[in-house]
């Protein structure tokens, strides 16, 4: 058995079992909480209701913030249809693949418009899409009773997510600003062929395809197969969401830094 | 109403209830129905039904308080849903228990598993057929009734073993004994303390202790032995600070762990009902039973079932101070809870018959003064 | 009487989540303790091997339940180191004050549930009324009130809402006049003594050669806190003194955690003070790709190839609320870390139990393990 | 003790297999060993260079061999070490930290059942966080996750 230091701090010699300051303590909380504990009843009185929260923070003494302190909270996604650009970037963003991007009606058959789709079964609420969205379309409020029957009905379609928008519960307002110096994304021009792609695709239609001068093909040189065109990039416009380096067939484009 | 008690209830009813009964048969059955035996054995029946009531009603009514007061001493607010401010809740959680099934473990004794807890009810319930609630209100004043209620009392660490033992569970066989040890180790301060109080009223019967403190009520002259009796009560009862039995931090919950719906809830029951008891007993022998101070306004004492009222209100009170003591002090150990019994609790209380017996002797108090009518 | 093996756990109400300790007893003396870690292994070193380095935060929060921002910071730390970046200074005094409220959350919890083994449900009570004032403040900069997911490698998420300090200083006001009340409760009760002193001593060699770190360590008169050795972020521009205690049992472990809340109410005034005077960015320029808010699919691997991210690895070493934590980044250029590594406190504070809970009780076991501060969630990862 | 005086005392008495020392921000360094000192290493650092605390014990899986790293803390010099040594992948074995330092045990137990490196003299080298008998070890970079049947325990014949 360890040695057992006699002295320790913070005793001093008192009869076996003295016990009045203990009992002291709590009586005095015991009067403190006769007209209203701190308790906020759950169904029936809400946390980020003020009033209640107000009415404890009278009774109790407590600082507690009213109210503001919901501003941030990541709860439900509310999500409005209207301004949604199909960019992608939330289910991109998403660390638990729990987004994923459906046919919403409002687009043309060519191009449809596409809208995320959470299931808040996986979701972790870590907010990286609402931080991703680069149109403030999606974003999260402070709705956070979830309990349903059915493990479908833990999935929200976009509709859904645009009803919780209409309800007009108080959104999360942090939009987390990008680098200053953020990569572009740039063209490695030799491999282009001018295919169009890129811009058919791009939600904020900031590329549009330049003609360019065809060379003039040397003797014995055969010039490329391409369509002499070349994507021109509106980086004020660019939300970097990707698209286009994505569908772009040859990979001839690149994130990086214009020197 | 001084004459009115609780058998004299009984009884009426019993006559009223037979003697509509009878009505309905022909003679020979008519008149065995309103005979003397008949009424009587009925109204013992009654008797005994109300007092099981009564005090199951009272039990749930403690458990429903001691919720309410916790909350308070922990800044939040105790049963609220079920019924005016939670009051019908432990109906519910009643339900729910009976409700569940009651399995035994296959590798448990069935005899002692089913035994104990029913074993361990019925002791404490027939306790309350002991008690005198008001003038009247007993099952009868016998001589030894004091000394009856505490051993009966003292039957309860038998059944727990019993009932740990018989489950087959380290960790109740670990409650079991500790339970064993510790109410073996407390009846002696407790009965202790009652000898001084035996030495002051001069009687082991609770009527005529209550009758004896009509002048002063004996926990002034006696405060040691209400300290003693307090703590022993509260390790007898198996309360914070010293519900080592159930110390649910490392015995998960001691030696009902493998009891579960019905037989649970009894085990619960009973300790309320031990607590009841306890806190009656406090009431009966040093805060003056059913009476108040003769300087009290009359108003106070002389409406109907006033005896009763304050009864109840102070036996409440004693609860209360149970339930503060559980919201302020941590729980204690087997070897401290034990040491605490037989070296300090013991000393206290011997000091104490010593100081009931000076009082005796002397026949005066240290605040009151000297009253001529002391010492039965 | 002959010995017997209990299993304490994994459903127990000792133990604090889900571990398993085998107990030994002869009668209800201990004789010797095997604990069984592993119930709640979630993997979250093999998951991080696939994950950016901000997902990984996500991550961080569900290591330890209850001090997630500690962990972020602790993860932050390390991969910043791996990665090369270097966050601003407002970032930094913002971790700081993060992981000190942290620290008194924790350690919040911590009183409850130590106290509450004792048997006494009420601190318990005060100690979780008290915590959601911090995970209040929590709340209105992180916006979650258990997973944070605030901190960003390069910086934090978001600045400071406004009227934030003025309301922190009125919190931990608040906070300070309650430490009293729950020392009132525990050390000016004898049972409590009683039932603390003298139970689980580690002293100070042995605690240095089974790893004990924390608390249990500094409470055996050891002067090891890594905020004063070895300051990671901004804990050399602060002013506190570590917590110590002498007599390295149970008592000792409360009262050192008692005086490191009062020193990070000191921390986190100081912090506030100057974060009240420094307005400035939050967020480092010059990151890589994948580590800017919105993480974009990069396309093909040949981008990597042009861009030639450095590699590098990051070794944190962090004072956690539980003891020292640690992380250990292999940055081999990739968007995923290459492998992640976390030393958990807790995991070898509950080790080295073989060494100083036999000999005591089965009574005895709750409090000294309840002063260790289990918290599975990083034991097991 | 600074790295220079560090690196120049193990050098003497390791001659040829101290590998090198590399800066490592905020530490005195990263030393890489040859693994057959390993025993003596650790018991020279303890007792001459006091590193009286081993912090931490991992292990990596770099494919082609595995790393195995110390994280070593001096109470006379406030600083870090790493301690680094590679093993071949095809037997990952050291010897046992747990004589020097014996808050080595659980780490060790750890880097056996996750990276499976064995540590020979260890007094009890069994899994501790997966189930005992399964049949990988999960942060080899040849496990791959979302594999449902490798997510089940299997148990090993033998």
């Amino acid at each position: 058995m360890s040695a057992t230091p006699e002295e320790s701090p913070g005793r001093e010699e008192k009869p076996f079992l003295w016990v009045t300051r203990p009992l002291a303590t709590a009586a005095k909380q015991f009067v403190k909480s006769l007209w209203r504990p701190s308790t906020v009843v759950y169904p029936f009185e809400r946390l980020e209701d003020p009033k209640f929260r107000g009415e404890v923070a009278v009774a109790s003494g407590k600082p507690i913030g009213v109210g503001e302190i919901w501003d941030n909270y990541r709860g439900v996604h509310a999500l409005n249809i209207n301004t949604c650009i199909s960019c992608n970037l939330c289910a991109f963003s998403c660390p638990d693949v729990c987004i994923e991007m459906v046919t919403v009606p409002g687009g043309d058959p060519k191009h449809p418009k596409k809208c995320p789709q959470i299931d808040y079964g996986k979701c972790s609420f870590c907010g990286f899409c609402s931080d991703a969205c680069p149109e403030g379309c999606l974003s999260m409020t402070t709705r956070y009773e979830l309990s349903v029957h059915k493990r479908e009905e833990m999935v929200y379609s976009p509709a859904r997510m645009f009803e919780v928008y209409k309800s007009k519960l108080p959104m999360n307002p942090i939009r987390v600003e990008r680098p200053a110096n953020e990569d572009q994304i740039l063209l490695d021009p030799p491999i282009c062929i001018g295919c169009n792609a890129c811009s058919r695709d791009c939600p904020t239609q900031c590329i549009t395809m330049l003609d360019i001068a065809k060379p003039t093909a040397k003797p014995g040189e055969k010039l490329p197969k391409r369509i002499w065109k070349e994507p021109v990039i509106n980086d004020s416009d660019c939300v970097r969401c990707g698209t286009c380096i994505s569908v772009c067939p040859k990979d001839c484009l690149f994130w990086g830094t214009r020197q | 109403m001084s004459n009115v008690s609780l058998y004299s209830v009984a009884y009426t009813l019993s006559s009223v209830l037979l003697g509509a009964l009878a009505h309905l048969f022909p003679a020979p059955i008519h008149g065995w129905l309103i005979s003397g035996t008949v009424v009587t054995a009925l109204a013992a029946v009654i008797f005994a039904a109300i007092l099981l009531l009564a005090s199951m009603l009272n039990t749930i009514l403690l458990i429903w308080y001691e919720r309410k007061l916790l909350g308070r001493f922990m800044d939040r607010r105790g049963a609220m849903h079920v019924g005016y401010a939670g009051l019908l809740q432990n109906f519910a959680d009643g339900l729910k228990l009976f409700r569940k099934d009651t399995v035994r473990p296959g590798q448990a004794d069935p005899l002692g598993f089913w035994l104990s807890p029913t074993a361990y009810m019925v002791t404490s319930l027939v306790i309350f057929g002991l008690l005198p609630i008001s003038t009247g209100w007993n099952g009868g004043s016998l001589p030894l009734t004091l000394l009856l209620a505490l051993v009966i009392f003292s039957f309860a660490p038998l059944f727990i073993f019993l009932g740990a033992w018989a489950s087959n569970n380290k960790y109740s066989l670990i409650g079991g004994m500790r339970s064993a040890a510790q109410m073996i180790a407390y009846e002696v301060p407790i009965l202790l303390a009652v000898v001084a109080v035996v030495v002051l009223a001069g009687t082991f019967d609770l009527n005529t202790i209550v009758l004896e403190q009509r002048n002063y009520w004996f926990w002034a002259p006696l405060f040691l032995a209400l300290i003693v009796f307090l703590t022993g009560m509260l390790a007898e009862m198996e309360r914070i600070p010293f519900d080592l039995p159930e110390a649910e931090a490392e015995l998960v919950e001691g030696w009902n762990t493998e009891y579960g719906g019905m037989l649970f809830a009894f085990f619960m029951l009973a300790d309320y009902l031990r607590a009841l008891v306890g806190s009656i007993l406090v009431v009966l022998l040093f805060l003056g039973g059913w009476t108040l101070p003769s300087y009290v306004p009359a108003a106070l004492t002389s409406f109907p079932l006033a005896g009763i009222v304050w009864f109840m209100v102070k036996t409440y009170l004693v609860f209360g101070l149970f339930v503060w003591v559980r919201a302020s002090l941590p729980r204690i150990r087997t070897d401290q809870l034990l040491r605490l019994g037989w070296m300090r609790m013991v000393p206290l209380a011997l000091l104490s018959v010593l100081l009931a017996a000076l009082v005796v002797l002397s026949h005066c108090l240290p605040l009151i003064g000297c009253v001529p009518s002391m010492g039965g | 009487m002959t010995e017997m093996w209990v299993n304490m756990g994994p459903q127990h109400p000792m133990t604090h989540g889900l571990w398993n300790l085998r107990v030994r007893i002869e009668g209800e003396i201990i004789k010797d303790v095997e604990p069984e870690m592993g119930y709640l292994h979630r993997g979250i070193e093999k998951i991080s091997e696939d994950r950016h380095y901000n997902e990984i935060i996500t991550l961080m929060d569900r290591t330890c339940y209850v001090a997630g921002l500690s962990w972020e910071h602790l993860f932050i730390v390390a991969a910043e180191q791996a990665l090369h970046v270097t966050p601003p200074e407002r970032a930094e005094y913002i971790r700081v004050m993060s992981a000190e409220l942290q620290r008194i959350a924790s350690h919040l919890m911590w009183y409850s549930a130590f106290v509450q083994d004792l048997g006494l449900m009420t601190p318990f009570l005060y100690g979780m009324r008290d915590r959601d004032l911090i995970l209040d403040l929590f709340q209105s900069y992180t916006g979650g009130r258990l997973t944070y997911e605030y901190m960003r490698v390069g910086g934090v998420r978001s600045d400071l809402p406004l009227g934030f300090t003025q309301r922190c200083r009125q919190v931990v006001d608040w906070l300070m006049d309650r430490f009293v009340e729950y020392d009132q409760l525990c050390l000016s009760s004898t049972i409590f003594h009683e039932r603390c002193d003298g139970l689980g001593v580690l002293l100070e060699p042995e605690a240095v050669a089974y790893g004990v770190t924390g608390p249990m360590l500094r409470s055996a008169g050891s002067r090891r806190d890594l905020r004063k050795d070895r300051p990671y972020s901004v804990y050399d521009q602060v002013q506190f003194d570590v917590a110590t205690a002498t007599t390295a049992d149970v008592t000792g472990r409360y009262l050192v955690r008692m005086e490191e809340m009062r020193q990070s109410v000191r921390i986190v005034r100081q912090c506030l003070d100057w974060l009240d005077d420094h307005p400035g960015p939050v967020m480092a320029d010059h990151l890589p790709r994948w580590l800017g808010a919105p993480y974009a699919p990069m396309g093909n691997e040949s981008y990597l190839l042009k861009r030639n991210y450095p590699t590098g690895v990051g070794l944190s070493m962090i004072e956690e609320p539980h003891g020292e934590a640690g992380a250990y980044v292999v940055n081999d250029g990739g968007e995923h870390p290459y492998r992640v590594k976390f030393r958990s406190p807790v995991l070898i504070n509950i080790w080295a139990a073989k060494r100083y809970l036999p000999g005591y009780r089965v009574a005895d076991i709750p409090p000294i393990m309840g002063s260790v501060d289990v918290c599975v969630g990083e034991c097991d990862r | 003790m600074d790295q220079e005086q560090l690196s120049a005392g193990l050098s003497a008495r390791f001659p040829g297999k101290i590998l090198g020392v590399d800066t490592f921000p905020g530490t005195n360094g990263r030393v890489r060993f040859d693994a057959t000192v390993a025993s003596d290493l650790f018991r020279s650092l303890r007792d001459d260079f006091h590193f009286t605390h081993l912090t931490m014990v991992g292990a990596t899986d770099w494919i082609d061999h595995r790393e195995v790293f110390y994280v070593l803390w001096s109470d006379a010099d406030r600083r870090y070490l790493i301690l680094s040594t590679d093993l071949p992948a095809e037997s990952p074995v050291i010897a046992s930290a747990v004589p020097i330092w014996p808050s080595a045990n659980a780490h060790e137990r750890e880097a056996w059942d996750l990276v499976g490196v064995k540590f020979e003299g260890h007094p009890d080298l069994r899994r501790i966080f997966m189930p005992e008998g399964y049949a990988y070890h999960p942060l080899l970079r040849s496990f791959k996750i979302h594999e449902p049947e490798d997510l089940e325990v299997k148990v090993r014949s033998d």
